[in-house]
Protein backbone atom coordinates (compact mmCIF):
# COMPACT_ATOMS: atom_id res chain seq x y z
CA UNK A 1 0.00 0.00 0.00
CA UNK A 2 1.68 3.37 -0.72
CA UNK A 3 0.30 6.38 1.98
CA UNK A 4 0.73 9.62 0.97
CA UNK A 5 1.31 13.05 3.36
CA UNK A 6 0.64 16.67 2.33
CA UNK A 7 1.47 20.04 3.88
CA UNK A 8 2.15 20.03 7.34
CA UNK A 9 1.77 16.34 7.99
CA UNK A 10 4.02 15.66 5.48
CA UNK A 11 6.51 17.48 7.47
CA UNK A 12 5.63 16.22 11.26
CA UNK A 13 5.75 12.90 9.75
CA UNK A 14 8.74 13.44 7.79
CA UNK A 15 8.38 11.97 4.41
CA UNK A 16 5.32 12.45 1.44
CA UNK A 17 5.25 9.15 0.57
CA UNK A 18 5.60 5.48 1.89
CA UNK A 19 5.24 2.09 0.90
CA UNK A 20 4.09 -0.44 4.06
CA UNK A 21 2.30 -4.04 4.09
CA UNK A 22 -1.39 -3.78 5.32
CA UNK A 23 -1.38 -6.25 8.31
CA UNK A 24 -4.38 -8.83 7.93
CA UNK A 25 -6.42 -7.23 10.39
CA UNK A 26 -6.15 -3.62 9.45
CA UNK A 27 -9.45 -3.47 7.32
CA UNK A 28 -10.48 0.55 7.25
CA UNK A 29 -8.98 3.78 7.53
CA UNK A 30 -9.64 3.51 11.28
CA UNK A 31 -7.63 0.77 11.84
CA UNK A 32 -4.78 1.73 9.69
CA UNK A 33 -4.49 5.02 11.65
CA UNK A 34 -4.47 2.82 14.85
CA UNK A 35 -1.84 0.91 13.50
CA UNK A 36 0.28 3.88 12.17
CA UNK A 37 -0.32 5.59 15.22
CA UNK A 38 1.27 2.73 17.25
CA UNK A 39 4.46 2.91 15.23
CA UNK A 40 5.90 6.07 16.40
CA UNK A 41 5.19 9.35 17.77
CA UNK A 42 5.42 11.20 14.80
CA UNK A 43 2.44 9.63 13.17
CA UNK A 44 0.90 9.82 17.15
CA UNK A 45 1.02 13.44 17.06
CA UNK A 46 -0.17 13.74 13.89
CA UNK A 47 -3.41 11.07 14.32
CA UNK A 48 -4.55 13.05 17.19
CA UNK A 49 -5.70 15.65 15.28
CA UNK A 50 -7.74 13.31 13.35
CA UNK A 51 -10.31 15.82 13.04
CA UNK A 52 -8.03 18.09 11.36
CA UNK A 53 -7.13 15.38 8.17
CA UNK A 54 -8.86 14.40 5.52
CA UNK A 55 -8.72 11.04 3.73
CA UNK A 56 -8.83 9.85 0.41
CA UNK A 57 -8.57 6.35 -1.21
CA UNK A 58 -7.37 6.20 -4.52
CA UNK A 59 -7.87 9.71 -5.34
CA UNK A 60 -11.31 10.06 -4.17
CA UNK A 61 -12.59 11.17 -0.57
CA UNK A 62 -13.45 8.53 2.04
CA UNK A 63 -13.96 8.12 5.53
CA UNK A 64 -12.37 6.73 8.71
CA UNK A 65 -14.79 3.62 8.11
CA UNK A 66 -13.71 3.06 4.59
CA UNK A 67 -12.54 -0.05 3.47
CA UNK A 68 -8.71 -0.51 2.03
CA UNK A 69 -7.02 -3.42 0.47
CA UNK A 70 -3.37 -3.82 0.17
CA UNK A 71 -3.29 -2.35 -3.55
CA UNK A 72 -5.05 1.05 -2.44
CA UNK A 73 -3.35 4.26 -2.33
CA UNK A 74 -3.97 6.33 0.99
CA UNK A 75 -3.35 9.96 1.19
CA UNK A 76 -3.99 12.07 4.52
CA UNK A 77 -4.05 15.90 4.49
CA UNK A 78 -4.98 18.71 6.15
CA UNK A 79 -8.35 20.85 4.30
CA UNK A 80 -7.41 22.51 1.32
CA UNK A 81 -6.66 25.83 0.97
CA UNK A 82 -6.05 26.17 -2.65
CA UNK A 83 -7.49 29.12 -4.95
CA UNK B 1 -31.11 18.93 -18.92
CA UNK B 2 -29.27 16.26 -21.06
CA UNK B 3 -26.96 14.46 -18.87
CA UNK B 4 -24.93 13.54 -21.68
CA UNK B 5 -23.91 16.45 -22.72
CA UNK B 6 -20.20 17.74 -23.76
CA UNK B 7 -19.10 21.32 -23.87
CA UNK B 8 -15.23 22.36 -23.92
CA UNK B 9 -13.53 22.18 -20.16
CA UNK B 10 -9.70 23.05 -19.93
CA UNK B 11 -8.40 22.20 -16.52
CA UNK B 12 -4.31 22.81 -15.98
CA UNK B 13 -1.88 22.79 -13.25
CA UNK B 14 1.04 24.59 -14.44
CA UNK B 15 3.86 26.51 -12.65
CA UNK B 16 3.94 29.11 -15.52
CA UNK B 17 1.22 32.02 -15.53
CA UNK B 18 -1.39 32.15 -17.62
CA UNK B 19 -2.54 34.75 -20.02
CA UNK B 20 -6.46 36.19 -19.21
CA UNK B 21 -6.96 37.96 -22.69
CA UNK B 22 -5.76 34.52 -24.20
CA UNK B 23 -8.22 32.14 -21.93
CA UNK B 24 -10.85 34.77 -22.52
CA UNK B 25 -10.52 34.36 -25.85
CA UNK B 26 -10.55 30.74 -25.96
CA UNK B 27 -13.95 30.60 -24.41
CA UNK B 28 -15.33 32.95 -27.12
CA UNK B 29 -16.98 31.06 -30.08
CA UNK B 30 -19.70 32.15 -31.99
CA UNK B 31 -23.16 31.25 -29.86
CA UNK B 32 -21.49 32.53 -26.59
CA UNK B 33 -22.58 36.19 -25.37
CA UNK B 34 -21.04 35.78 -21.81
CA UNK B 35 -17.95 34.81 -20.17
CA UNK B 36 -17.19 35.40 -16.44
CA UNK B 37 -13.82 35.00 -14.71
CA UNK B 38 -12.45 34.54 -11.67
CA UNK B 39 -8.33 35.69 -11.04
CA UNK B 40 -7.17 34.72 -7.82
CA UNK B 41 -4.10 37.02 -6.68
CA UNK B 42 -1.31 36.78 -4.13
CA UNK B 43 -1.61 39.47 -1.52
CA UNK B 44 1.18 40.67 -0.02
CA UNK B 45 -0.26 40.72 3.90
CA UNK B 46 -2.19 38.03 6.06
CA UNK B 47 -4.90 39.90 8.03
CA UNK B 48 -5.73 36.63 9.97
CA UNK B 49 -2.14 35.99 11.19
CA UNK B 50 -1.05 39.67 11.06
CA UNK B 51 1.81 38.71 8.74
CA UNK B 52 3.87 40.26 5.59
CA UNK B 53 3.82 37.29 3.22
CA UNK B 54 7.00 37.31 1.31
CA UNK B 55 6.16 34.39 -0.94
CA UNK B 56 3.87 31.72 -1.18
CA UNK B 57 4.11 28.06 -2.32
CA UNK B 58 1.86 25.84 -3.38
CA UNK B 59 1.69 22.06 -4.01
CA UNK B 60 -1.12 19.88 -4.64
CA UNK B 61 -1.85 15.74 -4.76
CA UNK B 62 -1.23 14.46 -8.57
CA UNK B 63 -4.11 13.25 -10.24
CA UNK B 64 -6.42 13.53 -7.51
CA UNK B 65 -6.43 17.68 -8.31
CA UNK B 66 -7.77 17.06 -11.75
CA UNK B 67 -10.26 14.02 -10.93
CA UNK B 68 -11.46 16.65 -8.11
CA UNK B 69 -11.43 19.66 -10.51
CA UNK B 70 -13.28 17.75 -13.17
CA UNK B 71 -15.80 16.66 -11.07
CA UNK B 72 -17.02 19.99 -10.00
CA UNK B 73 -16.53 21.10 -13.52
CA UNK B 74 -19.22 18.38 -14.44
CA UNK B 75 -21.62 19.35 -11.57
CA UNK B 76 -21.79 23.03 -13.02
CA UNK B 77 -22.32 22.02 -16.52
CA UNK B 78 -25.00 19.75 -15.52
CA UNK B 79 -27.03 22.52 -13.37
CA UNK B 80 -26.13 25.42 -15.70
CA UNK B 81 -26.09 26.00 -19.55
CA UNK B 82 -22.82 26.89 -20.03
CA UNK B 83 -21.05 26.87 -23.33
CA UNK B 84 -17.39 26.03 -21.99
CA UNK B 85 -15.17 26.42 -18.92
CA UNK B 86 -11.50 26.49 -18.03
CA UNK B 87 -9.63 25.99 -15.00
CA UNK B 88 -5.91 26.72 -14.56
CA UNK B 89 -4.18 26.81 -10.92
CA UNK B 90 -0.27 27.24 -10.65
CA UNK B 91 1.48 25.80 -8.07
CA UNK B 92 4.78 26.50 -7.15
CA UNK B 93 6.46 29.25 -5.29
CA UNK B 94 4.44 32.88 -6.32
CA UNK B 95 4.99 36.38 -5.15
CA UNK B 96 2.75 39.29 -4.12
CA UNK B 97 0.10 40.04 -6.91
CA UNK B 98 1.41 36.95 -8.85
CA UNK B 99 -1.94 35.02 -10.15
CA UNK B 100 -3.05 31.86 -8.15
CA UNK B 101 -5.68 30.58 -10.24
CA UNK B 102 -8.45 31.40 -13.02
CA UNK B 103 -11.39 29.64 -13.82
CA UNK B 104 -13.61 31.34 -16.61
CA UNK B 105 -17.01 30.02 -18.04
CA UNK B 106 -19.03 30.59 -21.04
CA UNK B 107 -22.29 30.51 -21.90
CA UNK B 108 -24.98 32.20 -23.64
CA UNK B 109 -26.60 33.69 -20.58
CA UNK B 110 -24.63 35.91 -18.34
CA UNK B 111 -26.50 34.81 -15.04
CA UNK B 112 -25.88 31.21 -15.93
CA UNK B 113 -21.72 32.14 -16.58
CA UNK B 114 -21.90 34.38 -12.94
CA UNK B 115 -23.38 31.69 -10.92
CA UNK B 116 -21.37 28.42 -12.65
CA UNK B 117 -17.74 30.21 -12.36
CA UNK B 118 -18.67 31.15 -8.69
CA UNK B 119 -19.90 27.89 -7.90
CA UNK B 120 -16.45 26.23 -9.05
CA UNK B 121 -14.78 28.68 -7.34
CA UNK B 122 -16.52 28.03 -4.15
CA UNK B 123 -15.96 24.34 -4.48
CA UNK B 124 -12.66 24.36 -5.97
CA UNK B 125 -12.00 25.86 -2.51
CA UNK B 126 -13.16 23.20 -0.50
CA UNK B 127 -12.47 20.49 -2.48
CA UNK B 128 -9.47 20.39 -4.22
CA UNK B 129 -6.56 19.32 -2.69
CA UNK B 130 -3.65 22.24 -2.94
CA UNK B 131 -2.00 23.28 -0.05
CA UNK B 132 -0.44 27.11 0.17
CA UNK B 133 2.24 27.77 2.58
CA UNK B 134 2.96 31.38 3.27
CA UNK B 135 6.49 32.41 4.16
CA UNK B 136 7.96 35.84 5.20
CA UNK B 137 12.13 36.00 6.53
CA UNK B 138 10.72 35.02 10.05
CA UNK B 139 8.72 32.00 8.97
CA UNK B 140 7.09 29.48 7.17
CA UNK B 141 3.34 28.87 7.42
CA UNK B 142 0.84 26.35 6.33
CA UNK B 143 -2.50 28.41 5.29
CA UNK B 144 -4.78 27.56 7.66
CA UNK B 145 -8.50 26.41 5.75
CA UNK B 146 -11.42 28.77 5.89
CA UNK B 147 -14.60 28.10 7.67
CA UNK B 148 -16.10 30.65 5.68
CA UNK B 149 -15.13 28.34 2.61
CA UNK B 150 -17.13 25.34 4.07
CA UNK B 151 -20.04 28.12 3.92
CA UNK B 152 -19.67 29.32 0.85
CA UNK B 153 -19.72 26.39 -1.17
CA UNK B 154 -23.50 25.34 1.20
CA UNK B 155 -25.33 28.26 -0.62
CA UNK B 156 -25.91 25.67 -3.67
CA UNK B 157 -27.10 23.35 -1.71
CA UNK B 158 -25.77 19.77 -3.49
CA UNK C 1 -19.71 51.18 6.04
CA UNK C 2 -17.57 54.61 5.17
CA UNK C 3 -19.76 56.67 2.51
CA UNK C 4 -16.68 58.73 1.58
CA UNK C 5 -14.78 56.25 0.49
CA UNK C 6 -12.78 56.48 -2.73
CA UNK C 7 -11.80 53.36 -4.81
CA UNK C 8 -10.02 53.61 -8.51
CA UNK C 9 -13.00 53.35 -10.74
CA UNK C 10 -12.01 53.56 -14.38
CA UNK C 11 -14.80 53.80 -16.63
CA UNK C 12 -14.20 54.31 -20.81
CA UNK C 13 -16.41 54.34 -23.87
CA UNK C 14 -14.41 53.46 -26.32
CA UNK C 15 -14.62 52.60 -30.65
CA UNK C 16 -11.50 50.47 -30.07
CA UNK C 17 -10.98 47.30 -28.40
CA UNK C 18 -9.43 45.97 -24.89
CA UNK C 19 -7.32 43.62 -23.31
CA UNK C 20 -8.86 41.78 -20.92
CA UNK C 21 -5.32 40.87 -19.57
CA UNK C 22 -4.13 44.29 -19.20
CA UNK C 23 -7.35 45.47 -17.40
CA UNK C 24 -7.18 42.66 -14.86
CA UNK C 25 -3.99 42.80 -14.23
CA UNK C 26 -4.61 46.89 -13.41
CA UNK C 27 -6.82 45.98 -10.71
CA UNK C 28 -4.40 43.76 -9.59
CA UNK C 29 -2.74 45.54 -6.17
CA UNK C 30 -0.72 44.43 -3.20
CA UNK C 31 -4.26 43.52 -0.83
CA UNK C 32 -6.27 42.53 -3.38
CA UNK C 33 -7.47 38.59 -3.41
CA UNK C 34 -9.65 38.37 -6.08
CA UNK C 35 -10.66 39.95 -9.85
CA UNK C 36 -14.10 38.71 -11.03
CA UNK C 37 -15.21 40.01 -14.65
CA UNK C 38 -16.95 39.65 -17.06
CA UNK C 39 -17.03 40.01 -20.98
CA UNK C 40 -19.71 40.25 -23.27
CA UNK C 41 -19.33 38.98 -26.74
CA UNK C 42 -21.34 39.66 -30.07
CA UNK C 43 -23.17 36.66 -30.55
CA UNK C 44 -23.77 35.04 -34.76
CA UNK C 45 -27.20 34.60 -34.35
CA UNK C 46 -30.08 36.02 -32.75
CA UNK C 47 -32.52 33.30 -31.49
CA UNK C 48 -35.11 35.93 -30.67
CA UNK C 49 -35.87 37.06 -34.19
CA UNK C 50 -34.35 33.70 -35.76
CA UNK C 51 -31.55 35.56 -37.62
CA UNK C 52 -27.94 35.69 -38.62
CA UNK C 53 -26.05 38.22 -37.35
CA UNK C 54 -23.73 39.73 -39.98
CA UNK C 55 -22.54 42.80 -37.73
CA UNK C 56 -24.17 44.83 -34.68
CA UNK C 57 -23.70 48.30 -34.28
CA UNK C 58 -23.85 50.45 -30.90
CA UNK C 59 -24.43 54.18 -30.49
CA UNK C 60 -25.35 55.97 -26.95
CA UNK C 61 -25.78 58.88 -25.14
CA UNK C 62 -22.00 60.63 -24.84
CA UNK C 63 -21.73 62.38 -21.31
CA UNK C 64 -25.16 60.30 -19.86
CA UNK C 65 -23.54 57.11 -20.36
CA UNK C 66 -20.32 58.46 -18.34
CA UNK C 67 -23.19 59.03 -15.43
CA UNK C 68 -24.55 56.53 -14.98
CA UNK C 69 -22.17 54.29 -15.49
CA UNK C 70 -20.63 56.13 -12.49
CA UNK C 71 -23.89 56.14 -10.55
CA UNK C 72 -23.83 52.30 -10.95
CA UNK C 73 -20.18 51.93 -9.78
CA UNK C 74 -20.84 54.18 -6.78
CA UNK C 75 -23.34 52.11 -5.71
CA UNK C 76 -21.24 49.05 -5.98
CA UNK C 77 -18.82 49.98 -3.86
CA UNK C 78 -20.93 51.73 -1.00
CA UNK C 79 -22.56 48.41 -0.33
CA UNK C 80 -19.77 45.88 -1.29
CA UNK C 81 -16.06 46.25 0.22
CA UNK C 82 -14.13 46.14 -3.16
CA UNK C 83 -11.21 47.36 -4.14
CA UNK C 84 -11.41 49.01 -7.61
CA UNK C 85 -13.88 48.57 -10.59
CA UNK C 86 -13.33 48.97 -14.11
CA UNK C 87 -16.36 49.18 -16.90
CA UNK C 88 -14.92 49.39 -21.02
CA UNK C 89 -18.06 49.68 -23.11
CA UNK C 90 -17.47 50.02 -26.91
CA UNK C 91 -19.19 51.61 -29.55
CA UNK C 92 -19.44 51.70 -33.23
CA UNK C 93 -19.80 48.64 -35.77
CA UNK C 94 -18.92 45.09 -34.25
CA UNK C 95 -18.90 41.53 -35.66
CA UNK C 96 -19.53 38.53 -34.08
CA UNK C 97 -17.11 37.36 -31.49
CA UNK C 98 -16.02 40.85 -30.96
CA UNK C 99 -15.50 41.58 -27.48
CA UNK C 100 -18.82 44.47 -26.33
CA UNK C 101 -17.96 45.45 -22.53
CA UNK C 102 -15.79 44.45 -19.65
CA UNK C 103 -16.52 44.90 -16.39
CA UNK C 104 -14.54 43.75 -13.70
CA UNK C 105 -13.93 44.10 -9.80
CA UNK C 106 -11.37 43.64 -7.35
CA UNK C 107 -11.89 42.70 -4.19
CA UNK C 108 -9.90 40.94 -0.76
CA UNK C 109 -12.71 38.84 -0.63
CA UNK C 110 -14.24 36.32 -3.64
CA UNK C 111 -18.10 37.05 -2.86
CA UNK C 112 -17.58 40.52 -2.81
CA UNK C 113 -16.18 40.70 -6.11
CA UNK C 114 -18.79 38.27 -8.18
CA UNK C 115 -21.74 40.22 -6.42
CA UNK C 116 -20.68 43.48 -6.92
CA UNK C 117 -19.50 42.28 -10.82
CA UNK C 118 -22.79 40.69 -11.44
CA UNK C 119 -24.90 43.50 -9.73
CA UNK C 120 -22.93 46.43 -12.43
CA UNK C 121 -23.95 44.08 -15.25
CA UNK C 122 -27.31 43.84 -14.60
CA UNK C 123 -27.78 47.47 -13.71
CA UNK C 124 -25.61 48.57 -16.56
CA UNK C 125 -28.21 46.03 -18.93
CA UNK C 126 -31.08 48.64 -17.86
CA UNK C 127 -29.67 52.04 -17.14
CA UNK C 128 -26.74 52.90 -19.27
CA UNK C 129 -27.93 54.37 -22.61
CA UNK C 130 -26.45 52.33 -25.44
CA UNK C 131 -28.83 50.63 -28.15
CA UNK C 132 -27.81 48.03 -30.61
CA UNK C 133 -28.80 47.90 -34.15
CA UNK C 134 -28.29 43.90 -35.67
CA UNK C 135 -27.55 44.00 -39.54
CA UNK C 136 -27.71 41.25 -42.12
CA UNK C 137 -27.72 41.39 -45.46
CA UNK C 138 -31.47 41.37 -45.52
CA UNK C 139 -32.07 44.38 -42.54
CA UNK C 140 -31.53 46.49 -39.65
CA UNK C 141 -32.67 45.59 -36.60
CA UNK C 142 -32.67 47.34 -33.47
CA UNK C 143 -32.64 44.82 -30.68
CA UNK C 144 -35.76 44.90 -28.45
CA UNK C 145 -34.91 45.14 -24.70
CA UNK C 146 -35.14 42.03 -22.72
CA UNK C 147 -37.69 42.35 -20.40
CA UNK C 148 -35.72 39.25 -18.03
CA UNK C 149 -33.20 42.26 -17.71
CA UNK C 150 -35.42 44.09 -15.75
CA UNK C 151 -36.10 40.97 -13.72
CA UNK C 152 -32.58 40.71 -13.47
CA UNK C 153 -31.65 43.75 -12.18
CA UNK C 154 -34.78 43.84 -9.34
CA UNK C 155 -32.81 40.71 -7.66
CA UNK C 156 -30.63 43.31 -5.78
CA UNK C 157 -33.80 45.37 -4.32
CA UNK C 158 -32.53 48.66 -4.25
CA UNK D 1 -34.15 74.12 -25.39
CA UNK D 2 -32.33 71.16 -26.85
CA UNK D 3 -34.07 67.51 -27.55
CA UNK D 4 -32.26 64.76 -28.42
CA UNK D 5 -33.55 61.15 -30.06
CA UNK D 6 -31.52 57.80 -30.07
CA UNK D 7 -32.08 54.78 -31.82
CA UNK D 8 -35.35 53.99 -33.53
CA UNK D 9 -37.05 57.06 -32.64
CA UNK D 10 -33.72 59.08 -33.96
CA UNK D 11 -34.54 57.59 -37.09
CA UNK D 12 -38.45 57.99 -37.50
CA UNK D 13 -38.04 61.62 -36.14
CA UNK D 14 -35.62 62.19 -39.00
CA UNK D 15 -32.88 63.96 -36.68
CA UNK D 16 -30.77 62.87 -33.79
CA UNK D 17 -30.81 66.38 -32.41
CA UNK D 18 -33.06 70.20 -32.93
CA UNK D 19 -33.09 73.25 -31.04
CA UNK D 20 -36.76 74.28 -30.44
CA UNK D 21 -38.18 77.36 -28.04
CA UNK D 22 -39.92 76.33 -25.48
CA UNK D 23 -43.46 78.29 -25.47
CA UNK D 24 -44.32 79.52 -22.53
CA UNK D 25 -47.58 77.13 -21.64
CA UNK D 26 -45.17 73.73 -22.28
CA UNK D 27 -43.88 73.44 -18.77
CA UNK D 28 -43.73 69.63 -18.61
CA UNK D 29 -42.03 66.46 -20.30
CA UNK D 30 -45.89 65.75 -20.85
CA UNK D 31 -47.01 68.94 -22.65
CA UNK D 32 -43.29 69.10 -24.27
CA UNK D 33 -44.69 65.89 -26.03
CA UNK D 34 -48.44 67.24 -26.72
CA UNK D 35 -46.60 70.33 -28.32
CA UNK D 36 -44.53 68.06 -30.33
CA UNK D 37 -47.20 65.45 -31.34
CA UNK D 38 -49.46 67.92 -32.84
CA UNK D 39 -46.36 69.17 -35.00
CA UNK D 40 -46.24 66.74 -37.86
CA UNK D 41 -47.04 63.01 -38.05
CA UNK D 42 -43.84 62.34 -37.61
CA UNK D 43 -43.51 62.94 -33.90
CA UNK D 44 -47.01 61.92 -33.10
CA UNK D 45 -46.36 58.05 -35.05
CA UNK D 46 -43.39 57.91 -32.04
CA UNK D 47 -44.80 59.47 -29.01
CA UNK D 48 -47.72 57.27 -29.18
CA UNK D 49 -45.80 54.40 -28.41
CA UNK D 50 -45.18 56.55 -25.32
CA UNK D 51 -45.10 53.47 -22.63
CA UNK D 52 -41.83 52.37 -24.92
CA UNK D 53 -40.44 55.77 -24.68
CA UNK D 54 -37.68 56.64 -21.89
CA UNK D 55 -36.84 60.40 -21.32
CA UNK D 56 -34.21 62.19 -19.52
CA UNK D 57 -33.72 65.69 -18.55
CA UNK D 58 -29.92 67.20 -18.83
CA UNK D 59 -28.80 63.84 -18.85
CA UNK D 60 -30.37 61.85 -15.79
CA UNK D 61 -33.33 59.89 -16.12
CA UNK D 62 -37.24 61.56 -15.41
CA UNK D 63 -40.55 61.39 -15.97
CA UNK D 64 -42.99 63.03 -17.80
CA UNK D 65 -44.35 65.21 -14.87
CA UNK D 66 -41.26 66.28 -14.70
CA UNK D 67 -41.01 70.21 -15.06
CA UNK D 68 -38.72 71.45 -17.80
CA UNK D 69 -37.45 75.03 -19.14
CA UNK D 70 -35.72 76.38 -22.36
CA UNK D 71 -32.41 75.85 -21.03
CA UNK D 72 -33.02 72.16 -20.44
CA UNK D 73 -31.33 68.89 -22.77
CA UNK D 74 -33.93 66.67 -23.55
CA UNK D 75 -33.67 63.29 -24.73
CA UNK D 76 -36.18 61.01 -25.89
CA UNK D 77 -35.20 57.00 -26.17
CA UNK D 78 -36.04 53.62 -26.18
CA UNK D 79 -35.17 51.08 -23.26
CA UNK D 80 -31.30 50.32 -23.26
CA UNK D 81 -29.89 47.37 -24.83
CA UNK D 82 -26.38 48.14 -24.08
CA UNK D 83 -23.69 45.53 -22.49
Amino acid sequence: MIIKYFSWIKEHIGKSEELIELPDDVKTISELINYLSNLNDDYKKVFVKKDLIKIAVNKTYCSVETKISNNDEIAFFPPVTGG
Amino acid sequence: MDQKKKIPVKIKIQINDFDVSKETKILQENQTGAIVSFVGVVRGFDEKINSVIESMTLEHYPGMTELEIKKIVKQSYERWDITGATVIHRIGKLLPTDQIVFVGVSSRHRQNAFDSCNFIMDWLKTKAPFWKVEENEHQKKWVDYNLSDDEAAKKWSI
